[in-house]
């Protein structure tokens, strides 16, 4: 009785559905007839987040966009937004088995399996993984990986934060504590006791303290990052805040905080809030810089490649001065620092509170790290080993021998916290 | 209620055709001029989601946690224990399945291991349902709103062992299972219709269905003829998580292989809650319904591609369960 | 003379099409008291309904001071001055009794302000000559004291007219004296009482007139100095062999030589919904091959008692024995397999199912009781046997077993209930007002159903229904109040019965 | 100091889930639950952004925030008071309908707006109702005719029938004005605390804290006010609690729906011993 029913309200239902969709398709207007192109590449972008985040899946989605606008009407770019890394395989296969695409960019770590197992069986479809081992995947020749790195970023932040701060107290919001947010974290450390070493602040930069506060557990958890920011300043007169979470939350609080007459300063992150914030008019007064990726000419230089028919497997692995058109050391006062180049650079300084002599440093080494002059863990640097809660596993010891680059298998797999970091705060 | 409706039931038949062209029509065409596609886009893709081999099979892979989940909360929606906690049975179910195959050192073979994740994993969701249960028989906690709660405390658990303990690799992600435990669209079909079979034939050949049944429509009537109502609700409260679970394990065996926060479900449990609903609590019709509500997502996921977002197809499923339901009550009585 | 309400015509039929109201016309007049005598069902609580604008009649109407009066719900009622007190009035748990008073001002259409109606409310308290804890909570009251609270609420609203739907069930002779003076004094002041009762000599002795109804009509109307006691008795209860006796006896249980017992209820006490004692310290016994009877106005523990006998309810002291089983603490499933069928008061809802279809509502029952219809899975072919010869069994015409209970008339769904428990040959029926609601010859064939089945079980029949008693039981148990106030042995003295019930 | 800091912060924090639980109270009150509120909360969320990015007043976007409540709510009133359909089921779908028909909105490009920044008197309007409002709620409930009804409706739906109250009209009124202020919450979110942004997934639970803190303040309105604030304490010292108390942090992210369930339990507890604080009858 019951199922005869809703068969029946089921059957009239879809019969509706496809009368309107028979009648739409017959008023609507025809499209606009498609101009022939000679090698049309088709892409498909896999977002893993909302294209709404302001964060990580935001800047793909300008990069996708970057690509559209360089290559016309050559390449035909689309996306899927908010695509759970479970679902990710079968998504992908069932689009891939809808439309022939050319390429396909992956932009989560967690696409690793579906990436890996949908290379196998489209052989003539090239994938492109955001943020994976490239070792991962050495036998797939249609495969390769890139990422833009952002830990001298974080070192340049640190030192203008150094310079800053007033209560010699900065804090850092990390989203979770894997080892590229735990090193993003160490860079940062570094850098403010390098910036308060050359402002003479703070014991030279002994009595800097930098407070981790726990893991938020989630990259995108506006609520518990802005809880976090602020309990950074209310229990320890934390002045200044970098962070790693897709929003711009810790910026807001820190903005919030100005508002109310305290000077508490943040930075940009994956993107360039200071403009974002600029666009709708609001100038922020704590925005210190920060770190901005461009994907763009990273997925421009992969396309015109595959369109002229190369595929290379290689690592692509950006940092400071990868992608710019001139990349040899500028003179500080011509420096690029805070300006849009290339894939990864500083979001707008903020000259009115960054003293002249720690801006003079940071385009010093910005133009530095460009041709990896400066590299912000040289030893000596002592640590100690974190577990996943960011909690001390071991008493600080030497990490880095005086003199030594850490190299990146050290760098991926980063697993301590330099000694000077509280954790968890 | 319109007295004349009432009084002519010939007409009902005519009202419901009549609801539901335009609910479907108007559906169309919001459909057609929101989405980037428009309305060729829209019906190709349409045809294609129910015409081609991938999106069936991926329509067929989504079904396990979908209609695991709704098969078993038409048991336990009969015996009026309205939990909603399905989403959570779904994740603890697959968390388990994890555990089993690659954090419990057993090293199972297949053959035993996959069994025996779908038995560990069915415990798990009960476990949880149980405890749902048990408060709402034993201190009459509202099981609707204990249940949501624990879906969130699962959710958080779930993250916590992402991110912390079974991390692997430089990402808050876990180890993956193995080729060889993963499951294919017919193992997960054999598995949903031989739940569904269960579930149909424990609510309309079994004794115990029939005291749900009586249970549910009146308690009173249950207590006074010896059927005891504790054990009633104590029953469908796992046998509901039950099936979730197996739902969990079917989705990490079936198509996630691992976990880590990005890999949360767009709602699996949620979609089965509506099923249930969508199928006035009919074991046969919810696998159906499931299957329905599964291949919309995927039409969805197909969509997202021309542009609309995945956040619709959750609000197209309830308002379709909506109409239905607007429908039902107009035209029946 | 002064007439404020008439009733004209007025006809009432419930669903299941019982005429409650039978072309009642009625005039109440000011400032007098009218009784409203009748035993339970007689249809009075339906005609101050009616009033009250709580029941639509089909027919009739009511004339107010001498204009139409079509009372749409109880609040229009309310607005026109007439206010009634239902037997268990109904109050809002959670609220207390000063947010009480105040809501019903409001739906009176009377706004007045706290400190106002504070003062006020103790003017009335010491007319009155009673107190009312104004910021105790609804569900702490018991029925006395919101009977007291809902004639302070009448007084505070000025109502013309009052209706009391059995006040006097919960009042001690003393109480009943100084209540009787309120009235009387209300009367004075210009108002109409209506005054609801099933007792002859508080209707003599409170009313200036005294209105007798017997299913569902007036049958007759006196001025209370020109009738006697034994008159309205007869008009109350028909002509038929009653014979009136008014010397009170001690009773003494009578010793019984017949089969063995099969119930036992020893001192049992049981709780009431509202936490008041329903039940205090009832004994009774019934044989096997006997019916037994238990009479009594409603709302005197019989429901509690019932409850406690099939393990709905935990009693607070005292046993029940079952065929010689200590059976107190075992719940209604144990009792069911020991060979207890229930018969319950409510048809849908507590003894049918709705929604389910006839073999479902048949086989349920006997999922406890016996495996014939399958051990864990239903052999549904076999549950339609069943079904088949429990329909049979009361020579009803079922055309389709597969349809929802629903789609049965009120008369056939009390058989079936009752032909689907003696199907399972107990041996012990509890039934309670078996026949309630059922047209005459239904009734007489459900009471020759229950007789029949005492041929091979115990019998305990509760009932509001008096004359079915009479009809069917070997042996009668009468409750007043929670108490066994006498037991009767065949043949009845009718007169003791109903002295015992309204004692 | 440091503390009357923690307490305003997390006060700021709790003003949208102790909006939308006060609204939540007076629905409970009167006999109904709308398990909705994190769906309108989340399309009020949206809409306000996207009103207030088109008129440019982020009062104007506040004000369309609240009526998208009471939109939703009015599908609630429509279904569940009008056609007597579940109300758990209506309420379900009104939340998931919400999260999506919120991202629809958004994804037409609506996702910065003007924000109502702390410290304005916008902002501190609002404050000052969420502080006003608990108050005002329990006199309105406990000291007026119109409170009584409703809380009598709440008690026993039969009985006021009987009586003539007229319950489903209580009960409309209460639904949305229970949409207006889960639709005000979602639009505070989303011009308050997120800047004038929206996200998706921007309600993170929120409205089903605010559900929760409803029982946790056995339905009283200055209770569920405290019980609201302190979901807000929870969520705002959680890293306090890591670092001083050295919790582990998913321990204290899980403590306020630990706290609704244990909530939920002693409330049967509570009742059963304690019989004056009798709850309404919402479920």
């Amino acid at each position: 009785m019951e199922r005869r029913e809703f068969l029946k309200l089921a059957g009239v239902g879809i019969a509706g559905l496809l009368l309107g969709f028979g009648t739409g398709y017959y008023t609507r207007t025809p499209q606009l007839v498609e101009r022939e192109v000679p090698r049309r590449l088709k892409t498909l972008w896999i977002y893993v987040g909302p294209i709404a985040d302001i964060g990580w899946t935001a800047a793909h989605h300008e990069g996708r966009g970057y690509v559209e606008t360089r290559f016309g009407g050559l390449v035909e770019t689309k996306f899927i937004e908010k695509v759970s890394e479970a679902e990710a395989r079968k998504v992908i296969e069932s689009e891939l088995t809808r439309e022939r695409y050319d390429a396909v960019f992956a932009t989560s770590y967690g696409f690793k399996d579906a990436v890996k197992e949908l290379a196998r069986d489209f052989k003539d479809v090239k994938f492109y993984h955001c943020s994976g081992e490239f070792e991962a995947f050495q036998d797939l020749p249609n495969v390769t990986t890139y990422f833009a790195e952002f830990y001298q970023l974080y070192y340049l932040n640190g030192v203008a934060a150094g310079a800053v701060t007033e209560s010699c107290k900065v804090g850092y919001v990390p989203a979770f504590l894997i080892p590229e947010v735990v090193r993003h974290i160490n860079a940062y450390a570094l850098g403010a006791v390098h910036g308060a070493k050359l402002m003479g602040k703070c014991g030279d930069g002994e009595r800097l303290e930098i407070y981790s506060t726990s893991p938020l557990k989630s990259w995108f958890a506006p609520d518990a990052a802005a809880a976090s920011a602020r309990h950074l300043v209310t229990r320890y007169n934390v002045d200044v805040i970098a962070f790693t979470e897709d929003t711009t939350s810790v910026l807001d609080v820190a903005e919030e905080y100005h508002t109310k007459g305290v000077k508490v300063y943040s930075f940009s992150h994956y993107s360039n809030m200071y403009e974002y914030y600029k666009k709708i008019g609001k100038t922020l007064k704590s925005h210190l810089t920060g770190q901005v990726a461009n994907w763009g000419p990273i997925y421009e230089y992969l396309l015109a490649r595959l369109m002229a028919g190369v595929f290379v497997k290689e690592d692509i692995w950006t940092r400071i001065g990868d992608f710019t058109p001139f990349r040899w050391r500028l003179p500080v006062e011509r420096s690029t620092a805070g300006q849009s180049e290339g894939t990864v650079y500083l979001a707008p300084l903020n000259t009115e509170v960054i003293p002249a002599k720690a801006l003079a440093e940071i385009k010093r080494i910005y133009e530095d790290m460009k041709e990896m002059a400066f590299e912000p863990f040289t030893g000596p640097i002592r640590g100690y080993k974190i577990d996943f809660d960011g909690r001390p596993q071991e008493e600080p010891k030497l990490k880095v021998e005086p003199g030594y680059r850490l190299g990146r298998s050290e760098l991926w797999y980063m697993d301590w916290f330099y000694e000077k970091i509280i954790s968890p705060a | 209620m319109n007295p004349m409706l009432a009084s002519r039931p010939s007409l009902r038949p005519l009202v419901g055709v009549t609801i539901g062209l335009i609910a479907g029509f108007a559906l169309a065409l919001i459909l057609g001029s929101i989405s980037p596609a428009g309305f060729k886009g829209m019906a190709s893709s349409l045809v294609w989601v129910y015409t081609s081999p991938a999106p069936l099979i991926f329509t067929l892979t989504l079904l396990g946690p979908i209609a695991c989940a709704a098969v078993g909360l038409t048991l336990a929606y009969r015996a009026r224990f309205i939990t909603i906690g399905s989403e959570g049975q779904i994740l603890l179910g697959s968390i388990v399945t994890l555990w089993l195959i690659e954090y419990s050192d057993l090293n199972l073979h297949p053959t035993i291991a996959i069994p025996t994740s779908i038995v560990l994993g069915g415990f798990a969701g009960a476990f949880l349902g149980f405890v749902v249960g048990l408060l709402r028989v034993y201190v009459n906690a509202n099981e609707i709103l204990v249940s949501l709660m624990l879906n969130y405390v699962i959710l958080y658990i779930l993250n916590h062992l992402a991110s912390g303990p079974w991390r692997v690799g430089p990402f808050a992600i876990t180890r993956s299972v193995g080729e060889e435990y993963r499951l294919g669209p017919l193992a997960i079909v054999v598995t949903t219709v031989s739940l569904t079979l269960l579930c149909w034939v424990l609510l309309t050949r079994s004794k115990f269905g029939l005291a749900i049944k009586v249970y549910g429509r009146a308690p009173r009537v249950a207590e006074t003829y010896g059927l005891n109502s504790k054990t009633i609700v104590l029953a469908v409260a796992m046998l509901s998580g039950f099936t979730s679970g197996v739902g969990g394990v079917l989705m990490m065996l079936g198509f996630q292989h691992n976990l880590s926060p990005m890999s949360v479900s767009p709602g699996y449990g949620y979609m089965g809650v509506l099923v249930s609903w969508l199928s006035a609590n009919n074991p046969l019709v919810a696998l159906l319904a499931s299957w329905f509500f599964s291949s919309i997502l995927v039409l969805g996921r197909s969509l997202q591609a021309s542009g609309l977002p995945i956040g619709y197809v959750l609000a197209i499923q309830s308002i379709i369960v909506l109409s239905v339901m607007i429908a039902r009550r107009l035209t029946s009585r | 003379m002064n007439t404020f309400l008439s009733i004209r015509d007025v006809r009432v039929v419930y669903p299941g099409g019982v005429i409650a109201n039978d072309d009642v016309s009625l005039d109440i007049r000011r400032g007098e008291v009218l009784a409203l005598l009748g035993e339970n069902g007689a249809g009075k609580t339906t005609l101050i309904r009616v009033v009250a604008g709580l029941v639509k009649p089909v027919k009739g109407e009511l004339v107010l001071d001498g204009v139409r009066f079509k009372p749409s719900s109880y609040r229009d009622a309310l607005r026109n001055g007439i206010y009634m007190v239902p037997q268990m009035p109904q109050f809002f748990d959670g609220l207390t009794v000063l947010e009480d008073i105040m809501l019903t001002l409001r739906l009176a259409g009377r706004s007045i302000n706290r400190g106002r109606l504070e003062a006020r409310i103790a003017d009335l308290e010491g007319l009155l000559g009673f107190k009312v804890n104004l910021s105790s909570h609804c569900w702490s009251l018991s029925i006395g004291e919101k009977q007291r609270v809902e004639l302070l609420k009448a007084l505070l609203l000025d109502s013309k007219m009052l209706m009391l739907d059995e006040p006097t069930t919960h009042m001690t002779p003393h109480e009943f004296n100084s209540f009787k003076g309120l009235l009387r004094g209300l009367a004075g002041e210009g108002r109409s009482v209506v005054f609801v009762t099933h007792k002859v000599y508080e209707a003599l002795s409170v009313a200036d007139r005294v209105a007798v109804m017997r299913k569902g009509r007036i049958v007759g109307v006196f001025q209370a100095g020109e009738v006697s006691e034994d008159i309205l008795v007869k008009y109350m209860f028909g002509e038929n062999g009653y014979h009136r006796v008014f010397t009170p006896k001690n009773y003494k249980e009578p010793v019984h030589v017949k089969g063995e017992p099969v119930l036992e209820v020893l001192d049992l006490w049981v709780k009431g919904p509202y936490g008041q004692i329903a039940v205090k310290g009832v004994s009774m016994i019934v044989r096997k091959g006997e019916v037994v009877g238990v009479a009594g106005i409603t709302g005197n523990g019989q429901r509690e008692l019932f409850e406690a006998i099939i393990g709905l309810r935990k009693p607070i002291k005292g046993r029940v024995v079952l065929n010689g089983e200590d059976v107190t603490g075992r719940d209604p499933a144990y009792r069911i397999r020991k060979g207890v069928a229930v018969i319950p008061e409510e048809r849908v809802g507590w003894g049918l199912a709705s929604g389910l279809t006839v073999v479902e509502n048949i086989a349920f029952s006997l999922i406890p009781v016996n495996s014939s219809i399958g051990r864990f899975i239903v052999d549904w072919r076999k549950a339609r046997e069943v079904a088949e010869e429990v329909v049979a069994m009361i020579d009803v015409k079922v055309h389709d077993l597969s349809a929802t209970i629903d789609s049965l008339s009120g008369g056939n769904m009390q058989r079936l209930m009752i032909a689907r428990e003696l199907y399972k040959r107990p041996i012990l029926i509890v039934a309670m007002n078996p026949t309630g609601g059922l047209d005459l010859q239904t009734s007489k064939i459900v009471r020759g159903m229950v007789v029949g089945s005492s041929k091979a079980s115990a019998v305990l029949v509760i009932s509001e229904d008096l004359e079915e008693l009479l009809e069917i039981s070997d042996r009668i148990y009468v409750m007043s109040d929670g108490v066994v106030k006498g037991v009767f042995e065949k043949p009845f003295n009718a007169d003791y019965i109903i002295r015992a019930m309204v004692g | 100091m440091v503390v009357v800091d923690y307490m305003s912060i997390a006060f700021i924090t709790s003003i949208p889930i102790i909006l939308a639980a006060l609204g939540e109270v007076l629905v409970e009150r009167s006999g109904r639950v709308n398990l909705g509120v994190e769906g309108m909360m989340a399309f009020s969320a949206s809409i306000s952004v996207a009103v207030s990015t088109l008129t440019g007043s982020p009062l104007i976007g506040l004000i369309a925030g609240g009526m998208a409540g009471v939109i939703l709510s009015t599908v609630y009133t429509l279904t569940v008071i009008g056609l007597k359909l579940d109300q758990i089921v209506v309420g379900l779908i009104i939340s998931l309908a919400g999260l999506g028909l919120a991202d629809l909105i958004s994804s037409a490009g609506y996702r910065v707006g003007y924000n109502i920044p702390h410290g304005s008197t916008l902002h501190n309007t609002l404050i000052v109702i969420t502080i006003v409002l608990p108050p005002i709620l329990w006199l309105i409930l406990y000291r007026t005719p119109q409170g009584v009804e409703l809380r009598a409706v709440g008690y026993d739906e039969h009985v006021a029938r009987e009586r003539g109250l007229r319950v489903d009209l209580i009960r409309a009124v209460t639904v949305t004005i229970g949409g207006l202020t889960a639709g005000i919450a979602g639009a505070y979110m989303a011009l308050v605390l997120y800047n004038g942004r929206y996200f998706s997934g921007i309600t993170g639970g929120w409205g089903w804290l605010a559900i929760g803190s409803v029982i946790l303040g056995y339905w009283h309105p200055i209770g569920v006010a405290v019980a609201a604030y302190t979901i807000g304490i929870l969520l705002t010292t959680k890293p306090l609690l890591t670092s001083e108390l050295g919790l582990p942090p998913t321990l204290v992210t899980i403590t306020p729906y630990i706290a609704v369930i244990i909530a939920l339990t002693l409330v049967t507890i509570i009742s059963r011993r304690k019989p004056s604080l009798i709850p309404p009858k919402p479920l």
